[in-house]
This record gives structure tokens, sequence and C-alpha cells, in this order.
């Protein structure tokens, strides 16, 4: 039925065991737990490693279900969310011998040698979504539908519109957020509402919110006009297809998940480190797909300033306060 | 010109929030009029999305009956919403449970036994697949070019027309039929609908299922249109909201309607205020809690002691006295 | 020992725990868990062993059991906060909105306000119970000046809740995460030496404070003149009304202490639990696991305190049912779904019990010729 | 075909507790006006709630027009020609009277109900039967005569030719209970039947033809009504001789206790129910208040005890203005009140009968002491009422739904007249009960104001008011018409003062 406990209890004693914990997003969100469940599997796949996940229905369950893996033995237990920080730093703090992992959140300033840290500079990623809609906009209007207003999607918001301000000053940035990560219905009005006020390129750092900005994209397309919708996460042109997908601003959690996994297979966890993957690790950027719709002149120009970021010429803004202080 | 383009923007977005609002209010009224409360509105609609969202993706993509699919969905949803209003009926009407308390027990059961079953049928995902045959915007030809009108009214969701043509119905059926005319006398004074050999029990049956019918269509519209997808959020609310609607409108279809329709605005426009930038003013947080303070002024100020059915919550005991 | 004195034995024994008043929950618990075990069948489950796992879930290990209790401390308030309502004639769906607004303000005091250790708790606990109140007085007042139903206004009120509480933290608590800064410790719950009786659980002392509140429920109801005038106008308001009793005030009153106690169960859970409170999407559910409880208890304190302890049960196991035998934790809700919806319609117990009595009459009688 | 058009051969139903009908047999000849005589409670009701198939018989058989029938519900019954009107009629409020008198038999056009049609067959039956309503005014803004006036239509819509009427009168003037009369003799001129059920002697006389009388669910008799008198009819509905009359010595009247100046008020849906209405109720007197039901006796109590707001005048107790003020303080001031419907304010059904017994007192010592009740208190105050009163209850502990009603009401009674008041007001003390508890009642209305209490008594039952009170004051339409003398009145004086009309030569007030 579902590819949890892939490999049952018993056998040799050998066999690593990695788990992840998902917040109240369940597995299969289209989105980061799922990516991260992603990279769990290839790490069994590749390393025969036992992998095994559960979810929580509320807050409450964070600290249990970390616990029940770390009792039950577990090498290493990830929490994956932001949203579960304290739980991570809880279960941690009271089982040293433990080891876990947390995506999205810092904890290495807390001196917890048996936590790794990772989070993403989705702002620079943002930033190189933001320089395509800014040179391709026909109408100068672009659009940017956030879930809710949290500061990792603070961070998707302003390297985004810096990227469009850097290469089209002239070009209007609407903000929207939803309130939800869960509401296609409130992405789908948002992002009629924004295309219906000249809009024709939405980035959305939504969930499943932004599920309703593709299908209002989809309903524009079949009545003739040409709108556009810059995906988040993964390469959601696979999900809904590149008639409609400009781009995605991809976030490599399920690299992440596996790159640290592997590492304390090979004795080196980054214990009280954290890792903070941009442009520069290959943590974010955009996804091969982006050359379908996307002429080679602009993509150019991303490259040129992906370099930037690199070498640290730009560095692109992620609170408001900074935003704020590059564009006033 | 701007201002008048979200005008027709307005109208268009407060329309698709109010469809699933109409649709399952008047069910309410079919159910209430007949002295059933019927809390469980919010219930019947999360059967009708998950119902009419199943049968749309398994349909559409499963079985490739195409665009036809959600034209049977919104049939099984129908269905499905009926088949759970049965346990309301059930309960309330032959076993005289109290009536809230069933609707809120139902609403549970509907949210805990959709999700299992999605879970069981998309391998462990708490959401459906994305349905890819949803229903579409009808443009109806000429109208749909006029300016503003045009967009505001002659494109939207056969959903919407769908549930304009159940008000009409409704209106039709409860004050012209005599089918309508015993509903109401039943949800009145079912003593006296008794004595006249009319049977109490299976007037508040029907009643009940086609206010399952109704809110399992209005559940399917959102899931059909904006939401393109089953989840748990696919409705959060929005059958409290169609009761509040179905009281503000003095249980009657028509004004349930209007209610409706004034709950879409409240809706409608915490994304419009920030589109048209005032989010800089309000913050995100408290747009949000926008319709629901307004649903309390609206009860609170205008509404006051409606006239609810006399009947209405309590159970009807044949031969009791 | 022969057949006829076991029988007899076991129905007295049975008599104990099947009175009348207790014969429909029961029977409705072990529907609710039939019917799930049913659906695991149809879904390709074995509810051997999910159920199995959630046994093991609860009574498995110290740490559990402690979590368990952890879980269930927030359902006694919140069944005690609708219990309350119920006894006075009123359905209060809102506790989970003053459940919230109680975690705030408990949160905030702490935050705001410096005091020693002890006494910062209670004024924190206290803030918690009169914002729950506060946020009980809005329905209160519109059901008994404007006869608007509450179920409609307390929905909405938790919708409030929810959103002005995020919009709170996030203006003046926040901390670096999602969440409000942390309380300082002179106030929290959290008691070592609880915990580790129990493995490190986060059991705390508001499980204690709920006790309390089992006993000021019984209290308040039965032995004062306030508990008289509530219960009076629950039972019959015109003869309340007749008797001299305020009708309005009864209603308003009985919304705040419903809404009191819903306050101090998530000040409990803030100060016991987390040590801060987190923006979220969503309702933490105790609310509304809160009517269930009250439902199942029939509103005595008893009753309450079982009820609590089964649904708590029931969804802290159902972590280790999910981890352990892979069945989706919405199996659960399902099963608590279907045993409010039984114990509701009390009128469908009754007719099964009656069937099965009767064919368990004639089995009986085979039996008796067997042994 | 058979000479009787109903036959109910051995019928017997029982309800839980209570045996309500036993063996009944009724034989009803076509075109008579057939009586059904019995004390509240004998089982006249339920019988004809068997005949029109609303309740299914434990025994018994039933033949209509010597056929052998089955009446399994209403529709069987109209479908063998009986029609009811019940004792609390079955009107749809909001409704019209065509509405109401086509629902379940509607004439269609096409799927749409016929309301011409309706109209139109409305009028010409209420020509025929001399039955005048408009059809088109809902229910709940026509007059209580017209309503009953519906029913009937109901019935013969249906073409019913045996009619049962289930205490048509109890809510009539004698005017109108003779216009009643003379419609029942025009129907059973056109070939109608009917059985007509009362309690009212004077009434069978006027109207019936045959009487059967029913005793605690058992037929004493069945006599022509050429061949009987009132007195003998009484003792075979009661058993006993009865006297008439309670025992009482004249008043002596004190100085005045309740003063009612001018007092307007409004119903509950706004309507003006009191239109300055002005009495005076002495120490040592019984005021009664006459009028038929729905003329304001219901709410000048609710204002009186402070239950209802009043929009103008004064009510004084003895010379302080009480009007508008909580039903606490007023009660503080020595008013107690036995309301008219005890289930739905006189008790908390689910409440024992202790605590029932300090319903308005519980906050008060010795009942209570710095907000917590004082249980023995409590119990020992109730038994002493239990023990006064002869309240029979298994003990202080039983809820008071499981008491009958003459207990109930017994319970009520001790509670307000224990509570030593200045003002005592009975709203309709002895509705629903039996002739023993009422002599009961009535004995404890006489000693209230034996010791100089003022006592207000308001009832819709004649007799009762001509027995106990000194004074009788007739309401109609929210006012005081007359207030007359109750040893120099009769009844003929106080129908036509009950239907507004004020006799001649006589001025108003007081
Ligand atoms: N549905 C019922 N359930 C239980 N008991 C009932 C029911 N209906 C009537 N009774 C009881 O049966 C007995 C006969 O009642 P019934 O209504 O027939 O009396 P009645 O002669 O019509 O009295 P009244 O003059 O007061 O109308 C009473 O004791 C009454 O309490
Ligand atoms: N709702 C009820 N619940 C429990 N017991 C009831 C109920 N109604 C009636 N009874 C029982 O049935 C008996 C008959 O009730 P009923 O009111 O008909 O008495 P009654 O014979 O008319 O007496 P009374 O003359 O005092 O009115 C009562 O003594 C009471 O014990
Ligand atoms: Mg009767
Ligand atoms: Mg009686």
């Amino acid at each position: 039925k579902n590819e949890n406990n892939a490999q049952g209890g018993g056998g040799g004693n050998k066999t690593f065991r990695v788990a992840m914990v998902t917040d109240v997003g369940g597995v299969n969100d289209n989105s980061f737990n799922e990516s991260a469940w992603n990279g769990l599997q290839k790490l069994q796949q590749d390393k025969g490693v036992e992998v095994k996940y559960v979810e929580s229905k509320n807050d409450a369950d964070y600290v249990p279900n970390l616990t029940s893996f770390v009792k039950d033995g577990y090498d290493l237990t990830w929490g994956i969310g932001y949203l579960m920080g304290d739980a991570v730093k809880e279960v941690a703090k009271k089982n040293p011998d433990a080891k876990l992992a947390i995506v999205d959140f810092d904890l290495s300033k807390e001196g917890l040698k048996n936590v790794a840290s990772v989070t993403f500079k989705e702002h620079e990623g943002s930033f190189l979504v933001g320089v395509i809609a800014g040179m391709m906009t026909k109408t100068n209007k672009v659009g940017f539908v956030g879930g809710m207003e949290f500061d990792v999607i603070k961070r998707f918001e302003n390297g985004f519109k810096a990227g469009v301000k850097t290469v089209n000053p002239k070009a209007d940035v609407v903000v929207v957020y939803t309130g939800a990560f869960n509401k296609p219905d409130l992405g789908k009005q948002a992002a009629a509402s924004m295309y219906d006020q000249g809009v024709d390129i939405i980035f959305h750092a939504s969930g499943q919110t932004g599920d309703g900005v593709f299908n209002e994209a989809k309903e524009r397309r079949k009545a003739g006009k040409t709108v556009w919708v810059i995906g988040v996460d993964k390469d959601q042109s696979l999900t809904f297809g590149t008639d409609v997908t400009l781009t995605s601003m991809v976030k490599r959690v399920d690299n992440a998940v596996y790159t640290v996994s592997e590492k304390l297979l090979n004795g080196q966890f980054p214990g009280g480190r954290v890792l903070q993957l941009g442009l520069k690790e290959d943590g974010v950027g955009i996804p091969e797909t982006t050359k379908q719709n996307v002429p080679a002149d602009v993509l150019a120009k991303v490259e040129e300033y992906k370099q930037k970021i690199i070498n640290g010429e730009i560095k692109v803004p992620a609170t408001d306060k900074e935003y704020q202080a590059q564009f006033k | 010109m701007a201002w008048l383009l979200s005008l027709g923007d307005i109208i268009h977005n407060t329309l698709v929030f109010s469809t699933a609002l109409i649709l399952a209010a008047v069910g309410g009224v079919f159910s209430e009029r007949s002295g059933v409360v019927n809390i469980a509105l919010e219930g019947l609609m999360i059967v009708g999305a998950f119902a009419g969202a199943v049968t749309a993706i398994f349909l559409g993509e499963g079985a490739g009956w195409g665009d036809a699919a959600p034209y049977v969905a919104l049939a099984v949803a129908a269905l499905a919403g009926m088949l759970f209003a049965l346990l309301h009926a059930v309960a309330t009407v032959t076993f005289r449970a109290d009536q809230v308390v069933s609707g809120v027990a139902l609403n549970f059961l509907a949210f805990g036994f959709t999700i299992f079953m999605v879970k069981l049928l998309f391998d462990g995902a708490a959401q459906t697949t994305t349905i890819q045959h949803p229903l579409s915007e009808w443009r109806i030809p000429v109208l749909s070019e006029i300016p503003v009108i045009g967009r505001a009214l002659f494109v939207a969701y056969p959903t919407t027309y769908l549930a304009f043509l159940a008000v009409a119905a409704a209106y039709f059926v409860l004050w012209k039929t005599p089918f309508g005319l015993r509903l109401r006398a039943v949800g009145e004074h079912p003593r006296a609908a008794d004595t006249l050999g009319i049977h109490v029990q299976r007037i508040r049956y029907y009643a009940v299922l086609i206010s399952g019918a109704l809110a399992g269509l209005g559940g399917a519209s959102v899931a059909l249109t904006t939401t393109s997808n089953f989840s748990h959020s696919t409705i959060a609310g929005q059958g409290f909201i169609a009761l509040a609607a179905m009281i503000f409108g003095k249980w009657h279809p028509v004004g349930a309607m209007l209610a409706a329709l004034f709950f879409g605005l409240t809706q409608a426009a915490r994304t419009i205020i920030q589109v048209l930038g005032l989010a800089k003013v309000v913050p995100v947080d408290l747009i949000n809690l926008l319709p629901y303070v307004v649903t309390i002024l609206v009860l609170a100020g205008v509404v006051g002691r409606a006239e609810a059915p006399a009947a209405l919550g309590k159970p009807y005991v044949k031969g009791g006295r | 020992m022969n057949g006829t004195d076991r029988r007899s034995l076991q129905t007295r024994f049975m008599g104990l725990f099947l009175k009348e008043s207790a014969l429909v929950p029961a029977v409705s618990v072990v529907l609710g868990l039939a019917v799930g075990a049913l659906l695991m069948l149809a879904g390709g489950y074995d509810p051997v062993a999910a159920y199995g796992a959630l046994y093991e879930g609860v009574f498995g290990n110290l740490y559990n059991f402690g979590e368990t209790i952890r879980q269930v401390t927030p359902l006694i308030f919140t069944g005690l906060s609708v219990a309350f309502a119920f006894r006075t004639g009123l359905f209060n769906i809102g506790a989970e909105g003053q459940f919230l607004v109680g975690s705030l303000a408990a949160v905030w005091v702490v935050v705001a306000v410096d005091a020693p250790a002890g006494v910062h708790a209670l004024l924190a606990l206290l803030a918690g119970g009169l914002a729950g109140a506060l946020w009980g007085v809005v329905p209160g007042y519109l059901k008994a000046k404007r006869g608007v139903h509450e179920v409609i206004t307390t929905i909405m009120m938790n919708w409030i809740a929810l959103y002005l509480t995020n919009y709170l933290i996030r203006a003046y608590l926040k901390a670096d995460a999602e969440r409000s800064v942390e309380i300082r410790p002179s106030a929290s719950l959290q008691a070592d030496w609880l915990s580790a009786l129990f493995d490190d659980a986060r059991i705390h002392l508001g499980i204690l404070l709920a006790l309390l509140a089992l006993v000021a429920y019984y209290v308040v109801l039965w032995k004062t003149r306030w508990g008289f005038e509530l219960r009076a106008v629950g039972l019959n308001p015109y003869a309340a009304e007749y008797a001299g009793m305020d009708v309005s005030r009864s209603i308003v009153s009985a919304m705040m202490a419903s809404g009191f106690l819903a306050g101090l169960g998530g000040a409990a859970e803030a100060l016991g639990v987390y040590g801060y409170m987190a923006i979220s999407a969503i309702f933490p559910g105790y609310g509304f696991d809160g009517i269930a409880v009250a439902l199942l208890g029939g509103n005595t304190p008893l009753g309450i305190l079982l009820g609590a302890v089964l649904f708590g049960a029931l969804n802290y196991g159902a972590n280790t049912m999910q981890r352990l035998a892979d069945v989706p934790i919405e199996l659960i809700r399902v099963v608590i779904a279907l045993v409010i919806f039984f114990v509701a319609a009390s009128g469908v117990v009754r007719t099964l019990v009656g069937l099965f009595r009767r064919t368990k009459g004639k089995g009986g009688v085979t039996d008796g010729v067997a042994s | 075909m058979s000479e009787y058009v109903v036959e109910m051969r051995g019928i017997t139903k029982r309800f839980p507790g209570i045996v309500a009908n036993d063996r009944i047999d009724l034989r009803v000849r076509r075109g008579e006006i057939h009586a059904l005589l019995g004390e509240n409670g004998a089982g006249k009701s339920t019988l004809m709630n068997i005949l029109f198939g609303l309740y299914q018989p434990d025994e018994g058989e039933i033949y209509i027009k010597g056929q052998k029938v089955a009446i399994t519900d209403p529709n069987v019954a109209n479908a063998l020609g009986i029609g009811m009107v019940h004792q609390h009629f079955m009107l749809v409020e909001p409704f019209t009277v065509t509405e109401n008198i086509v629902l379940g038999a509607e004439p269609r056009r096409g799927a749409t109900i016929d309301y011409a049609a309706a109209e139109a067959k409305v009028r010409q039956l209420s020509e025929r039967y001399g039955l005048k309503v408009d059809p088109r005014a809902k229910i709940r803004d026509i007059s209580v005569g017209m309503q009953q006036r519906v029913e009937i239509l109901k019935t013969l819509y249906r073409g019913a030719d045996i009619l049962i009427l289930d205490e048509p009168t109890a809510v009539l003037t004698p005017q109108e209970t003779r216009e009643l009369i003379a419609i029942m003799k025009n129907l059973v001129r056109e070939g109608k039947s009917i059985i007509l059920i009362t309690h009212k002697l004077k009434e069978i006389m006027a109207a019936a033809d045959t009487v059967t009388v029913i005793r605690r669910g058992k037929v004493v008799g069945t006599v022509p009504v050429r061949e009987t008198n009132p007195d003998q009819l009484a003792a075979m509905m009661v058993g006993r001789e009865v006297a008439f009359r309670v025992e009482k010595a004249p008043a002596k009247p004190g100085p005045v206790v309740l003063e009612v100046r001018n007092v307007t008020a409004l119903d509950n849906r706004g309507v003006p129910a009191l239109n300055g209405i002005s009495f005076e109720v002495r120490a040592g007197e019984i005021l009664g208040i006459a009028g038929v039901d729905g003329n304001g006796q219901s709410e000048l109590v609710e204002v009186l005890t402070g239950l209802r707001k009043v929009t103008g005048g004064e009510i004084l107790l003895n010379g302080e203005p009480i009007h508008n003020r909580p039903p606490r303080a007023i009660a503080e001031r020595g008013v107690a009140h036995i309301p008219e419907d005890r289930h739905k304010r006189g008790l908390v059904l689910d409440f024992s009968i202790g605590e029932n017994m300090v319903l308005s007192t519980y906050h008060k010592p010795p009942f209570s002491q710095k907000g917590l009740l004082r249980h023995e208190a409590i119990v020992a105050h109730a038994e002493k009422l239990i023990r006064e009163f002869d309240v029979r209850t298994p003990s202080v502990d039983t809820p008071a739904r499981a008491l009958s009603g003459g207990n109930q009401q017994k319970a009520v009674i001790a509670r307000e007249i224990d509570k030593n008041p200045v003002l005592l007001i009975a709203a309709q003390p002895t509705r629903g009960l039996d002739v023993g508890a009422i002599e009961f009642i009535h004995r404890r209305l006489i000693e209230a104001r034996d010791q100089g209490k003022a006592v207000l008594l308001v009832s819709l039952e004649l007799d009762e008011i001509l027995n106990v009170a000194d004074r009788i004051a007739v309401i109609y339409e929210g006012r005081i018409v007359d207030v007359v003398d109750a040893r120099a009145t009769d009844e003929n004086e106080l129908g036509l003062l009950m239907a507004g009309s004020r006799p001649q030569g006589k001025e108003g007030g007081q």
C-alpha cells in the first residue's frame, strides 16, 4: 500500500536506520515533506538503509514522534520543516546520545552536538526567478503569492522582488499572502485577481495554495491568454506542464536530507553545525526544463547574476528591512 | 477604468466563493424548514467535495472520460451527500437523536473518513492528486464580451448557474407545490400535518436527503472548480457559513442566497484588498478574520431573534402528546 | 464452579459497569472501535496489529503513559468547558478558540510581567482563564440579548481567535521562529520530579490543576447557589425566570465560566508543554475533542474524566498505531466521531443492544446445556 | 346497512402506568349528536384518537357503517369519512386559512397547488354550512372562534360525515358556544353524525341526543339525553354525589393591597395585549378574573409578577410601585404566584422535589449561606411541605417529572402558599386536575383569603370563578369590562361581558 516500512523490523542489527517526522502537512504534500522523503528513499535504494516516516497531526505530536524513533534506537531522526525546530531541540537535549537533524531551521547556536541543521538561501534562488520574471513580463506587472507571512516565505518574496527590480526597475510587484499553505481556492482567487489587474507572471511560495495559481493560469491559457506561473520547491512543470510553468525555484530538500544522512553513514555527521545551502551549494536554483520557455539571452543574464551572487558581488536581501535598504 | 475592472473582478470572485455557500444554504433551508436542524452541512460538503474530486479523477484520467467527468462527478457528489445525510436522518428522525449533536458527530466523521479514504486511494497522501479535468468556466457568447459586466456575470463556472437554478427551484418547490406546503407544515406543526395523513417522518427524510444532495453539490463545486483537488482544507468552515447564511436569510431560499452572496463578498474581499495594495494598511492576519467578524456583526445586528420554523429541532413522536 | 454461578457472577460484574447510564457510552465505544476495525479490514490493514499498537502506544512504556496523560490534560479542561455550558443549556463549540486565546494571554502575561516563581504561573493561568472567559462573553451576550444561536457565534469566534492570536504573536511576541518568545522559567508548569517519574515525558502540573477543576466543576454546579441557578436555567429557562433568576446573566456567566475552563486549559498547555505559543494555520483540536468528551461523559465529573482519558489515549496512541501498523491517524478520528454519533443516536445503540440481548438470550440456553 | 355509523367494541388502550381505555363500547347512530362525557383524564381523547387512527388500540374492534375496519392512521380515518377537531387545535400558525384547510389534499394544476380552486372550494363550504371565515387570513391573525371554524371546515373539505369534536367549547364564550351548537345541529340535518366530547353538563343537555359517560377509562353508561338530567350525569361522571359549591364564609375585605392603573403591555408578537387595564384587590378577598382565553390574562399575570414589561400605567403593591421590577424584587415584597403552566414555568421537571420546593428561595438562608447550598435545610423544608400539603411522592429526591399532574400542582401550591405572601396570584390553578385535587386547592385558596391575604384568581373555568371568587372582574381585549359581585351574578351575565358587551343600564368600572 505505501512505501513506508519498506523493510520490516528484524534482520541483522547492522542495518542503518534513518527516520523522519513530517509536520502537519503529511508526507505526500507535494512540497518539502515529500522531497525529504524522496531523499530518504533514494538513500534506501543506494545504500540499503532502512527508512521510515510518521506524520504529525498537530504540534503536540512532534516531540513524542521524534522521541519514539530515538527510543527505538534509530541512527538518525529528521524533523522536517521550521515548525519542528523547537521539538527537535527539546528531544536532542533530552537524548544526548541520539542523532537528529532538522530542515529549514538553524539550531547551530544551541550548542547541541547531536543535531545537524539545514537551511536554504531561498532568497538567492528567488532572485534568479525574479530576473526571469522582470525580463519577460510584457505588462511590467508581476505577482507574488505567499502562504503565510513566515520568515522563510519572506525570503522568497524579497529575493524575488530584488531580482525583478534589478533587471526591470519600472516593473510592479503585486504581493498577496493567502494566509494558508493548503488552500488552492485562495491561490486561484489571488491569481485571478492578479491576472485581471494585468499581471502576467506569478511566482508562488505557498505550498498547495499554489496549485490554485497553476489552475487559474491553465484556465486562462485555455481562453487564449498568455500568463505564466513560476513554481516552487521542485520542478513544478513536471506536475503542471510547461505550457503554464515558466520556471521553478527549486529547493533541494531531498539532496540535503540525502547528503547529511550519507555523511552520518561515513562517520562525518555535521552535528552542532548548520548547512546553509544557497546557489553555490546547489541547494537552490532553477531546473533544466526552464530553457523550454525562457529564451537563451535571458538565461545568459540569469547565469551572469548567479555568478555574481556566488562570488559575493551581489548580496540578495532576505528580510523586508534588507530589501528596503537596497531598493528604498 | 482600473477601478471598474476591479469591480468586475470583485463580482466575479464573489460569485465564485458564493456558489458553494448558496447551494449548501439552500440545502439547509429544506432540512430546517422540515424541522430538522442541519449543522452537518459542513460534513455534507466535505463528503460531496471528496466524492466529486475522486470521481473526477478516476473517470477523467483513469477511465478517460475527459471533460465529461466533472459533470458526472457532480451527480456522484449529490448522491454521496444524500447517502451521508441519510445517517443524519436515521439518527434524528427515526431514532430522535439530538439534532445538533448528531450534526456535530457527522462533521467529525466526514472529516476523518474522507481523509482516511484519500490516504487509502492516493498512496498515503493527505490530498488527492490535482484534477486534470475540472469544470471550466463557461463564457456566455457575446454577453461575456460586455466590459465589466461580462467578466462579472457571464464568465462563470456552470456550478454558479446551477446554484441560482437551485434557488429558483427551491422557491418553486417550497412555495408552489403540495410537497413544499407539506414540508413547511411538518416543520411548523408536525402533529397537525400528521392528523391530515401527512407522513411526517417520510417528509423529513426527503428534506434531509435533499439538503444532503445540495450540500454535496456545494462541496463538489469547490473541489471541481477552485481547488481542483480534495484535502482536509478544501472545506474549512464553509458549511458553517452556509448555515449562518440560511439563518441570516430567514430560512428562505432567496434570503439565503442574498446572505451567501454577502458572505462570498467578504471572502473575496480579503484577496482584493491585498491586490489593490491595501494590505500595507491592514495586516494580512486581520484581513483574514474579516468574514468571521462580519458574520457575527450581521447575526448580532441585523437578524436578532429570527423566526425559525416552530418545530425546528424537536423530534416528532407519533402518538406522543 | 458451575455454569450458573459463573454467569450470575458475570452479570453482576457487568452490572457494575453497564448501569443504564453507562450502557450507551460503553456500547458506543465498542461499536466505534468495531466499525474502525471493519474500515481497516476494508483498507487492507490488520486491525489486531493496529489496536495492539494503539495499546502499546499508551501503556507500552512509562514515557508513552506520561505523554498520554499530557494529552489527556487539555481534554479534561475542554471537556469540562463544553460540559459546563451544556449544563446551562448551551452548546459551546468555541472551546477551541477559548483555548487559543487562553494560551496567548498566559504567554503574554509571563513575557510582559515579572513575578516570583509560583505567583508568576498563577498570574499567567488566571490571565489565560480570563481571556477564555472574555471569548465566551461574546457568544453568551449575543445569545442572551439577541437570541443569536451560540453554535454559530462560537464557531466564528474560533476563527477569529486563530487569526487574531497569529497576528498578535507576529506583531508583539515574535521570536526568531514562527512562534512567540519563550516564557520565563518562573512561570513554567513543568516539574522535573514529575517528568522524571515518566521517563522524561512532558507530563506537567496542569494535570493536577485539571483534577482540581473537575472537583470545582462538581462543587460549583451542585453545591453552590450559582450552580443551582445555572442548572435551573439549563433545564428550564422559563421556570428559572419565573423563580426570579436572571436568565440572561446566567447565560453570560455560564459562557464565561465555560470559556474560563477552556482558557485555563490553553494556559496550562502553553506553560506546561511548550513554554511558548506557535503561529499556526490550524486548530489544535482540543476544543472539538472536548465536545466528544463531554458527550461521552454525560456531563458528569467522573464521566468527563473517563471520556478525556479515552479520547486522549486514542489520540496519542494513534501515533504509535501509525508508526507500527501503518494505519493512517485519521482512522482514530473516525472512531471518535462514531462514538459521538452512537452516543447521540442512543436509540440506535439501544436497538442494537436489544437485538444482541435477544440472540444472546437464545445462545445462553445452549450454553447452559453444554456446560 | 347498520343502524350505527360508528361502533367501537371492547377498546382497551394502556399507557405506561395507566389503562386509559378499559374495554370501552361506544355506538353512534347516523345523524345524531353523541356526547362523550367524563372528567379530566377519563380517557375521552384517547378513545377518539383511536377512532381517528392516531393511536392503535391494544384490544378491541371498530366498525364503521357496519364494516369492520383497522384504522391504522389518519389517512384511513379520512377515507372512512371520519374527521376530528382536536382539543388542542391542529393549525399551522403562519399558514393561511385556505392552506390549512387543503393541506394534505391540495387541488393541483400540473405540479403546483391550484390556490384559486382551493379558495373557491373553501368559500363554497363556508357558505353552505354557515361557517364564516376569511380564506386568505393567516391563522395567527384570527380569533379562536374562527380558528375553530377552520378546523371544522378541514374535516368537511375532506368529505367527513362523522365529525369528532374534542372539547370544542373550552375556548368559547357562552354565546359562541350557542352558535357552535346551532352549527352542529345544522350539520346533523345535512346527514352528518357528530361525536361531541365535553365535561360540561349544560352543553350536553342543550346539544346532544345521546350521552356516553366514561369514568377512569371505563364506560359507566349510555343514556338518551331526554331521559336524564345534570345531577344524574354528574353523579355518573364522578362516581358520587357532587357538591357544586365550595363552603365559604362571606369575605371580610381589608385595605387595598394591589392596585392596577391603566396598565398597557404587548404580547410576544409585539401586539398590544393589555389596553389600559385597571382593578384592585383587597386584603381578605378573592378577586376572580374571568374571560375567554387570549384576552390578556396571561400577559396580566406576567406584568404583575415582573415577567413582562408594562408599556404604560402603574401597578402598586401596598401603595408602592412594582411595575417593571424584576420578578425577584416583586416576590420579595410578598407576591406569590401559582403559574398557569406548571410544566413551563412552575417546575424544573428534572430537579428533585426538594430542589423545586426552594426554586425561588434557594438564595436565602437557611437554604444557602455564603453562596453555598445547605442540603439539610432544603430537605427539611421539602419534607415539611410534603407533609402539610399531602404531596404524594416516593421521596424528596424524586424528580418532579415522575409525579402525577395533581401532585406536581400540589407541590407548586405548597411552595407558594408557604411563602406567606400578602398577595397570592393563582393562574389556572386546577387545570387538568381531578375533582379531589380541585376541591383541595379551592379550600387552600379560601383559607389564604381567610388569613387576610389578597388573592387574585385567574381562570377560564366560569364555574371555578363563580364558586371561589368574591368579586369577579371580566377581562375582554386587555381591559376590564366590568367588576361584579360573585353572589349577584350568573353565567349568562358573565358570558355577555366576556363577549365584550356591557349589559344595559350598568356603569362600568369599580
Ligand atoms: N400519549 C400518552 N402517553 C401516556 N399517557 C397518556 C397519553 N395520552 C393520554 N395519557 C393518559 O391517559 C389518560 C387518559 O387521557 P385522555 O387525554 O384520554 O383524557 P381525557 O378524558 O381526554 O381528559 P381531558 O378532559 O383532560 O382532555 C390520562 O391519565 C393521561 O395521562
Ligand atoms: N413523564 C412521566 N414520567 C414518569 N412517570 C410519569 C410520567 N407521566 C406520568 N407518570 C406516572 O403515571 C402516573 C399517572 O400520571 P397522570 O398525570 O395521568 O396522573 P393522574 O392519574 O391524572 O393523577 P392526578 O389526578 O394527580 O393528576 C403518575 O402517577 C406518574 O407516576
Ligand atoms: Mg382530552
Ligand atoms: Mg392528571
